[in-house]
């Protein structure tokens, strides 16, 4: 059921135009990847932000593979604002649908549960729900006094993001993250990057168990060391801030952004 | 005698004032005085034999009673189990209303920031809300927002239990009442009187000619800040954390 | 926030009436305390079985301490039917509320999240769906074509549940069996008995945090060995299959099993 | 020369052989047939190099490729990644109703059995819905169920991408025709003739004059069933377990 691939052949597998769920920065973006995807030229992607973008997403944005943005912030954290991503609001070359994170969570929810639509509280008032057709205001069915939002279900067809270690069946040790299960439950497939492959199986250890990632979700795993470089992986390395401060620098410009794509693709 | 109480210091032991009686404190990312406030209560609280303080900082591996990923942030407030959490904003205007997404028309926004985050959300659960903004100008503090990422108020058609609770800046502190859907004035910090509290806030408050000054905080309190909160703070706030005062 | 009590007291803090979420046999049942509950003379409880019951939910409606049931089912497994519950349906001494598992998972994450209901597909033409008011069809908000079910909320009082281990801080690991999760979640607080009682935090090993339902949900903890006994305990120890045989003869008729009650008090 | 081959191995083997072509299968609670079955295409496809079955068998620890409790397995029904499910019945009728709840009258029924367990959902989500009771008689096979847990057809309102397929009892093997909500009679099992299926089923059904025999398993398979089959059971059945043919 899941390929053992690598990165390059993972790369290719994800083909322009999808609709492409990502992890945040920090906890299991996956970078390394998303350079790959750039160095091959991928286009025309929705981007799902499960529930915010960071570095990850400003480089697609970037390198001009991104035809539609769904995510409830884009940031760099502690290095500041996403410059290719300001840029392109800006000059409105991508199709933007701003979210807010409980209700990113909700829509991946609705699939997850195989539901058309999952209800949430809140919202109300707020000009994000103005700009989302994909969502409504209704009436609580059991109190009719009471408006209430429905968001449509999201479903990418691919979730992407980078785990501590996968076993030899394809199950993928996640942590008490879940938000990367919530999005691999709710993609039609995960591809996963790791940063080492063990040979027994995860599930095996019941104290582990809950926080792994069955292979029944996993179409494809490869092997990538530092594959969340220069952004952190949750409890076990931290971001590289110089390397994204670099980055942040450098992308004020578009020129300044091509510059270092190019500089680090042979780093690759 | 130590380095005098900053401004960051003081807006630090003021958010632990505005925590005070809860029993769990959320801290969203990019947030470190805030973070530094929550931690500062726990302590405080601790050294005083008092309720214990839960405080979960998303992106913390250490400070984190989460296991359920960020969605049980959402989720515990929704259950009515967090009792306080911080928004800032880059606008925020008379009615409580915050703008996290850009100036001007959306979506082409002039100017652009990351977005609305949780604050469409959180700002209607979370009873006790922090509107925290260190930039206190005309420019942050406006008549009306461009952009409602979350707004202050809601009818009564719409489930809402929690709101904005107080308006923090590097200048002074705002209550806000829900009843009216106004701000009022409470205290001015040191260096700044209510006639320039007044000609940089873009809107209308209350008591606008208060004489409150905020008060600083104690010795004591000032050392823990500089000893055991700047050490918790490292973990997430590196940077931040090394540009405290404190040893080493 | 959470208190460590005895099994007793703990039996003390769970009063009649209360909505009483429990967990199913051989997963996170809690006879041991449920015998305790039983031995204080508890009364009209609305039992919400999460989602199915067995043993402990028999010996309570065989007790007369059952005024409501919500269950997808109730059942001894390999040992046969539930005697006391198929009496007490029978006589009409319950009040039913029958369902169908998800539509129970469906009500509890709908508390989970914080609204007031959930919609769920499937449903439609059973039976269970005409008995149930606090169930509704309509309109899939996006599609007028869709009828779809929603469930509302269910919140239980007390989520009650046995667990392998607590730590001192109120941490409860309970391994992959995410719906005792989502019971804790859903309910207003979850009361747990354990095997035993860690002295570090159960949050600090990562690989083991995902399983692990945080303090803020627990109210209570009490120290019960082999609390799920005569059930199993999920991946600790399994079911004492002569025993609930033992107990499911006794029960079929009301005298026996106020025998098999009285005569295994004394073992408590 | 082994022993015959028993009514409840030709049932798991027949299980087995509905199930062909299946990638994931899952199996309820109290379901040792279905589960034999299960687990008996997956060894028989290991032996002979066929797709990797997955078999989720609720309760079990080692036969579980869940991690997210029971609510996994109707999540990934909903999602579509769950192939075939079982359902029982203590009435099924000849639309494919099936009633897990009593006969009679609800809700005090004069017999009552546990109850729907999740057959209102998975029967309108699982593509490949096998209905399995062992009983052939007038009592279980029944014109119309008392109680419908959940219906065997739905109309064009309502989602519905599953169903019943086939129907296996101790004497017979129906499968089920969606567009005319009918079951066929495809075979019946040895010591069986159609006479005697047609007057111990309650309900019409085409194909009523079947001279078809449901197949036997071969000494490779039914040796595979003494052996792996037995002992992979033995986990969370280890009563039937014991009661099969086998060494030991």
């Amino acid at each position: 059921m899941t390929d053992f691939v690598t990165p390059q052949e993972m790369a290719e597998r994800i083909p322009s135009g999808c609709k492409l769920g990502l992890a945040p920065d920090d906890y299991a973006a996956a970078p390394g990847l998303v350079r790959m995807l750039i160095d091959r030229g991928i286009r025309d992607l929705h981007v799902v932000c499960a529930p915010i973008g960071g570095m990850q997403v400003d480089m697609l944005i970037g390198a001009g593979a991104v035809a539609t943005l769904e995510t409830s912030a884009v940031s760099l954290g502690e290095a500041g604002g996403a410059p290719c991503f300001s840029r392109a609001v800006r000059d409105g070359s991508i199709r933007l649908r701003d979210a807010t994170c409980p209700a990113v969570f909700a829509g991946l929810t609705a699939s997850e549960k195989g539901v058309p639509f999952m209800p949430i509280r809140g919202i109300i008032g707020s000009d994000v729900l103005k700009k989302r057709d994909d969502w409504k205001v209704t009436s609580n069915p059991f109190d009719d006094a009471e408006k209430i939002v429905v968001v449509s279900a999201i479903r990418p067809d691919i979730a992407l993001f980078h785990a501590p270690e996968a076993d030899r069946f394809g199950n993928v040790r996640l942590g008490r993250r879940r938000e990367t299960m919530l999005l691999a439950h709710a993609s039609k497939q995960a591809f996963v990057t790791v940063e080492r492959i063990s040979e027994t199986s995860l599930l095996e250890d019941e104290k582990m168990a809950a926080g792994v990632l069955p292979a029944i979700y996993v179409g494809a795993v490869a092997e990538l060391k530092n594959g969340a470089w220069p952004t952190g992986l949750y409890a076990e390395y931290p971001r590289d801030g110089q390397e994204v401060e670099k980055y942040a620098r450098a992308a004020r410009s578009p020129e300044g952004f091509q510059a270092y794509i190019r500089d680090s693709r042979s780093a690759a | 005698m130590s380095e005098a109480c900053t401004s960051r210091e003081l807006m630090i032991y003021t958010i632990s004032r505005l925590l005070r009686g809860v029993r769990h404190v959320a801290v969203g990312q990019s947030s470190p005085m805030p973070a530094a406030g929550a931690m500062l209560l726990r302590a405080l609280n601790e050294r005083d034999g008092l309720e214990r303080v839960q405080v979960s900082i998303l992106g913390s591996v250490k400070h984190n009673s989460f296991t359920g990923g960020a969605e049980e942030l959402f989720d515990c407030a929704a259950q009515g189990r967090l009792d306080a959490f911080f928004l800032g904003g880059g606008q925020i205007d008379g009615q409580g209303n915050v703008n996290l997404v850009g100036t001007g028309d959306y979506p082409n926004n002039p100017v652009r920031w990351p977005g609305s985050f949780g604050s469409a959300y959180l700002y209607f659960l979370v009873p006790r809300v922090i509107l925290f903004r260190e930039e206190h100008s005309l420019r942050s503090l406006v008549e009306r927002v461009d952009f409602v990422s979350a707004p202050g108020v809601s009818d009564e058609t719409v489930y809402r239990r929690g709101g904005p609770h107080a308006l923090l800046t590097n200048a002074a502190l705002f209550s806000f009442d829900r009843e009216a859907g106004r701000f009022r004035l409470e205290s001015t910090h040191p260096g700044y009187g209510w006639r320039d509290i007044r000609g940089t806030t873009g809107f209308a408050y209350d008591n606008e000619q208060c004489e409150i000054s905020t008060p600083l905080p104690d010795e004591a309190t000032l050392a823990l800040m500089r000893s055991r909160i700047r050490e918790e703070l490292r973990e997430c706030y590196p940077q931040f954390a090394g540009n405290m005062p404190g040893p080493g």
